[in-house]
């Protein structure tokens, strides 16, 4: 099964979106994007809600641009759900004639048992979610488009139902796509990540490149490299090379030829700070002010001024690893080991920081 | 503890008020109804129970009423639905269209129609041949009333096909279902309260149409012209009795409709 | 239709007949016949024009006016087959009315006059009984011998009502007399003031009286006055509507519902199919 | 490419089928109508359009089934919105009720307001005295017509507002609004479709309607009134030609309903 | 401002919620608990959309209960939004009759410039939900109740609107009641955190003491303890104590005496984890097999079965600060701090691992 998308467009007043080419084999494409990228609109396209201006998809060599929605095969997961109010959630379910012992094994799957009976508007926001979820499974579609199912479950429960979908999606063997702006789902369920930004598709690939080794300012900020920094190399031949980031010089591990401006991007994790009096770390040291410190529960998220740069590097420091308070105005050393930044040429990519601002 | 005028803002619902001028309408229509219903004797309406004449009426009277219902609904939803989810002008215009049975009076109605299915029409000479008169006959009935009974579903059954959210449809067609089924399973039932308000209004309607049925069948006669003849040759006292049996049948009709039809979303 | 129905027994005969004439047909005339007879009512000039205009296809048609057989209609022949009279209905259980009674059976017009009597009738332009109102009041101011022509001083156009109307606010007490015919007045049971013969327009002996008063419908055509004849045609010839139409211009039945039968009824004119004037 | 036997699949809509049955009931109306209006003359027709008594009678049919349509609603819309939105079983009796003018004959109708209204009645005379004739006056008009016509708007209005989310009724009064500025500026605005439908129907049913109308004012003459009378009086030739011009003017009306009353969710 | 609810109770037919007692002054109350606990029926409850069965809701010592919706002055942001359907964005917003200035702010607030003059049906997912979230402000309301207002958004602008509404929650002053499924946006957002289940307050508190100190196995797992194991203390006194989970055996800092049957709690995040032939770290050590590893992107979840016992801990590890692969086989030394270990008496106490579920 291969689901293939070939010049997809679609124009909205004021938005457009594509042209996409895509082509999803027997794994889960998980889509990321910014609200309002096009991420509903690429699935309705597919699936024959939205009709698209031009381009062409298929299934397994089966044109499904132009044909009636009813025979696409294409199961989606609309964002809010799409219920049938006047039915229950056992009749939404088995609304393909899903026998009774498949319905009750869905419910179990996604622990909607006790509400099975109930109407739509009786049902929570995450109960909805589920059925919808489940309504589309029950009928056995031939490839799966999912809209953020499980945006609106509490984390536990979400991560359960995200591994009952690894494993349901590893079991299927179908083109599933799988919108979300989880950065863990996508991770964890999507075999590949598509990146859209404004209607296109910025970057393609399994999650590791996506997360680790980003192409574009954007999708590097996007899927959480909050550090992107403007630097320049003065000497850029070897395996190590040197980044000057304003006043200050790190050592950064490339694997190619680099352009002599880059964005030097790192993810706040592997940011290490540590007071500025304590021994060196690994990796190159600069020297900075922390300007803001806040709580996120496991994770202090502690924001540094970089002296000699008017930057401000993001670290994610997690309680008591670096051990010792971390105040604002506390005088830190922030260690980045080589091989945790990544470099970017600065060419013709723009910023992107337009679309993802910092704290 | 809340404050007295608290306590009064709060009860002072607004909801009371929209049924204080509400209750101006429905006076105007139990009054004059009451006035009918008090006034005859139960002995001299029970009597019209039992006589042939009314019977027949009645018995004409609910299978015109119901044949006419059920062509307007056969013919009708589709074509509500068509009108409700299809853009354009057409539509529109079609809509006027539908609308103006309503606008002849009923006499007038029945003249034209009987330029169209009158006995000597080509329509009806056939019909009549094959045996179906479709004048002074139970199909005459049915015609004169779907004439003039079933713009009301068409038009009370687009707009409530309207307020279904098409994404709805869309839903159930992704999951495989023709749109035929998609239609049956989920717009209709969600459009149901408005669909049964038309046919309501529909069976009503026909229940009470006289101008048009009496051109196209005085025979066999519908209650609305036992009535009328019983005035005419005997008077009021003879012809309300018979009204009030009319309306004692369409309000166990109308009860039956209601509780048949509920809205599924209750 | 009547003709195609030969195969269903009893034959069905059709009439179409005017509104007043419904009650001695329902009740009088149809156990009196063996055909199954469907009897159809409507204003006599409604039944004209009906018939006229192709909308209705009965076999027999029967009028209050035979005026109206020389159009709308134009059949070859008719019957004349009972006369009737008109008479000032009122309301014995209203002030209005008990002042008409005791002003009978001479003074009937005065309480008219003075207006403490609501009148109502119908519309001239409509139905013959409209304009025969007219002609009653007109030759009564004669007959009578009055400065003041009551046809002038009566008649307002608040008192017009269609004819449902008028019979329904009668009997509901709305209107405290009106004029209408005598056959309706006694089948009803009203109360009612009997009228000289030289006014009621009932008696053929006064028709040249009669004729002196007119009335000019929208149409631009002038009726005249003259004695109220019932009239009837056949328009398909077959037995069983000729067994009906005897009957009917024949029955006894035509004097228990208030009409007048004279003893030279029915009178026949024009060209009148063999067979059926015996 | 798709393949020709695809290509055929997708084309066979059942969208058109809809309107092939549908097509049935429109025909149903449109041929009647148009063998009215193709037979009768232009000239014949133009001719009634400078002729006082039919002016004088459009004017009072505009008049009436304008002020009945504007009683239907003011007084209405109110019931149905509380119809809607009250629980229990008193509405679905309630709603019986408004149905039951419909069921009744016009001319039963016409008689049994004329023994609330009627000139003799404590109402009526009343009425009468303070100038405003409840019969034979374009009041009587008006209040034959809303008796007859406005059980359409409570009836389509009422499911038209039950198809309303009372979230959004309770978003609004979240956000501080009064249940009447709430219902005003968000149900009925998304009711409008189905409400529309009402008022229409109700206009188009007063413009039509004959038989109460006639009972409770001969004078002044509707439309359909004088159809009648010039039927009666001179034929079919002198009254189809009113007719048409009756059909005109409701079409226009109607237009300029549609317009002015486009759905704002379109 | 002092928002005050008293002894709240709602019946649904399978559901009880209730009794709830709760105050929030002029700060942000956010309400964490799985779906279905009842978080939206509270909302509804205090706004006048849910009838309760029992109980009172005042603001400032102003009645609520009984009252009508609109004179409450309760601004809730539902969780599908309900925006009108037949309005622009703008139109929306401006319902209570804003002036444009304030409209247009809010829009260039909530990064829904773009999306003004579009009716909800043309509105993305995120961009619906935040035309919701500025429609109630935009009616200054005496009290905020949101429910899930960021769960359509992306990450990086859902956290970029979680520090504008921090920023706006601390000016405004008011009551807040925040229903979250992200227990980031708790932490950040909420002065206080109330935990539900199953229409009950489990535990109300600080961030910090929800997190770190939960009172329940339940509030420890739902807010992401995964690690909650059984325990027996041999010798309970003194500020250290040893546990005993199995055959193994774990050093804990306790503040107040424990019973000899205890919950023994730790975040994942605090559970180390080293090849086990690597130097010996802080802490009590525990032996054990990696039964599974899953990649989350910064962080890699691995699950560890303990030896001598027949419980598996779950240790959240980064990229890099431990080195060396972590396969699945292999045997590793566990490390918890012995502050990394929070204690719950078991005594009355439900296990709460109905609810919450194990990876
Ligand atoms: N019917 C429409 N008419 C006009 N504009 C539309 C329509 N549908 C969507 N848009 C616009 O197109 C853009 C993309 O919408 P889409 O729903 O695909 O976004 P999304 O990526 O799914 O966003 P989210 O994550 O917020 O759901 C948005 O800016 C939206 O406002
Ligand atoms: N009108 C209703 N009738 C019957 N049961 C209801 C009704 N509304 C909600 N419930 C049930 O009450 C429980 C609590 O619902 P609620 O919407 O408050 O949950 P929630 O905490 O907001 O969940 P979620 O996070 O999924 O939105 C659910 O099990 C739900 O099915
Ligand atoms: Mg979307
Ligand atoms: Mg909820």
């Amino acid at each position: 099964m291969t689901l293939d998308v070939t010049g997809l467009r679609k124009s909205y007043d004021g938005f457009d979106f594509g042209p996409v080419d895509l082509s999803v084999g027997g794994e889960t494409l998980a889509v990321l994007g910014p609200s309002g990228s096009g991420k509903s609109t690429f699935l309705g396209a597919i699936a024959g809600t939205v009709t698209p201006d031009a381009g062409r998809v298929s299934l397994d060599g089966r044109p499904l641009t132009g044909r009636p929605i009813e025979e696409r095969r294409a199961g989606i997961v609309f964002q809010d759900g799409a219920l049938f109010p006047h039915l229950t959630a056992r009749q939404n379910i088995s609304f393909t004639g899903t026998t009774d012992e498949r319905v009750e094994e869905l419910a179990e799957r996604f622990e909607i048992r006790d509400a099975l009976d109930r109407r739509p508007g009786a049902l929570s926001g995450g109960e909805r979610q589920r059925v919808a979820l489940a309504r589309t499974l029950a009928a056995d579609p031939d490839c799966l488009l999912l809209d953020e199912p499980l945006s609106s479950l509490d984390a536990p429960t979400a991560r359960r139902l995200r591994d009952e979908l690894h494993d349901l999606f590893a079991a299927l063997d179908l083109p599933v796509v799988y919108v979300t702006h989880d950065r863990r789902a996508a991770t964890v369920l999507g075999d590949r990540i598509a990146v859209l930004r404004d209607g296109r598709v910025e970057q393609v690939g399994p999650p590791d490149e996506i997360l680790h080794r980003p192409q574009s300012p954007f999708v590097a900020r996007f899927t959480g490299t909050d550090n992107v920094l403007p630097a320049t190399v003065p000497d850029g031949d070897g395996a190590s090379v040197e980044l000057r980031i304003g006043d200050a010089t790190v050592e950064a591990r490339v694997e190619e030829d680099v352009p002599p401006d880059v964005w030097a991007c790192v993810r706040p994790v592997r940011v290490g700070v540590s007071l500025a009096d304590s021994a060196t770390e690994n990796g190159t040291a600069l020297r900075g002010t922390v300007s803001r410190v806040l709580n996120e529960g496991d994770d202090r998220r502690v924001l540094v001024s970089i002296s000699g740069t008017d930057h401000t590097l993001v670290a994610s420091v997690r309680d008591g690893v670096d051990g010792g308070p971390l105040a604002p105005e506390t005088t830190v050393r922030v260690s980045i080991p080589p091989a945790a930044i990544h470099v970017i040429p600065n060419t013709n990519c723009p910023d992107g920081s337009d679309d993802v601002l910092e704290d | 503890m809340e404050s007295p005028t608290e306590r009064v803002a709060g009860r002072f619902d607004w909801l009371s008020v929209t049924l204080l001028l509400g209750a101006v309408l429905l006076c105007y229509y139990l009054v004059p109804l009451l006035a009918l219903v008090v006034a005859q004797p139960p002995g001299a309406v029970f009597a019209r129970l039992t006589a042939p004449a009314v019977i027949g009426a009645a018995r004409t009277s609910l299978l015109g009423a119901g044949a006419s219902t059920l062509l307007a609904t056969a013919f009708g939803l589709p074509l509500a639905y068509w009108l409700a989810r299809t853009d354009g002008r057409l539509p529109t215009l079609l809509t006027a269209v539908v609308v103006l049975p309503l606008v002849l009076p009923p006499v007038v109605s029945g003249m034209v129609l009987l330029t169209v299915v009158g006995p000597n029409t080509v329509v009806g000479s056939a019909a009549a041949t094959a045996g179906v008169p479709l004048t002074r006959s139970l199909a005459g009935v049915a015609l004169a009333q779907t004439f003039v009974a079933s713009p009301f579903v068409v038009v009370t059954s687009k707009a409530a096909i309207e307020g279904v959210d098409r994404r709805l449809e869309h839903a159930a067609r992704s999951l495989g279902k023709r749109r035929f089924t998609a239609v049956r399973r989920v717009t209709l039932p969600l459009a149901w309260p408005g669909i049964l308000a038309g046919i309501t209004l529909a069976f009503a309607r026909a229940m009470g149409e006289f101008g048009a049925t009496i051109m196209l069948a005085y025979y066999p006669r519908t209650m609305p012209v036992q009535i009328w003849v019983s005035f005419t040759t005997l008077g009021l006292d003879e012809a309300f009795p018979i009204a009030v049996v009319l309306v004692g049948l369409a309000v166990a009709t109308l009860v039956v409709l209601e509780t048949l039809g509920t809205n599924p979303l209750e | 239709l009547g003709r195609g129905r030969t195969s269903d027994p009893p034959p069905s005969v059709t009439v179409l007949a005017a509104g007043s004439l419904n009650n001695a047909f329902e009740n009088g005339l149809r156990p009196r016949v063996d055909a199954r007879l469907q009897v159809e009512a409507h204003g006599s000039a409604e039944v004209a024009r009906l018939v006229a205009g192709e909308s209705k296809d009965p076999d027999v048609v029967a009028l209050a006016d035979v005026a109206l057989f020389d159009g709308p209609l134009h059949p070859p022949w008719y019957a004349e087959f009972a006369t009737n009279a008109l008479v000032v209905a009122y309301d014995d259980d209203d002030a209005g009315g008990r002042r008409l009674a005791e002003a009978a059976p001479d003074r009937w017009y005065r309480p008219l006059l003075s207006g403490a009597v609501s009148l109502g009738r119908t519309d001239p332009d409509l139905d013959p009984l409209g304009y025969r109102t007219l002609f009653v009041l007109e030759l009564a101011s004669e007959y009578y011998g009055l400065e003041t022509d009551l046809r002038e001083a009566i008649p307002r156009r608040e008192q017009i009502y269609p004819e449902t109307q008028l019979v329904s606010q009668f009997e509901t007490g709305s209107i405290d007399a009106a004029v209408t015919y005598r056959s309706m007045a006694e089948e009803r049971g009203y109360d009612y003031v009997s009228l000289p013969p030289e006014v009621d327009l009932s008696t053929p002996r006064f028709a040249d009286r009669y004729a002196t008063v007119r009335y000019e419908l929208p149409s631009g055509k002038l009726v005249a006055g003259a004695p109220i004849s019932y009239g009837g045609t056949v328009r398909y010839d077959a037995a069983p509507v000729r067994g009906v139409f005897d009957r009917l211009t024949n029955g006894t039945y035509l004097d228990e519902f208030g009409f007048v039968v004279p003893d030279d009824y029915p009178t026949y004119t024009g060209d009148v199919p063999d067979g059926i004037a015996n």
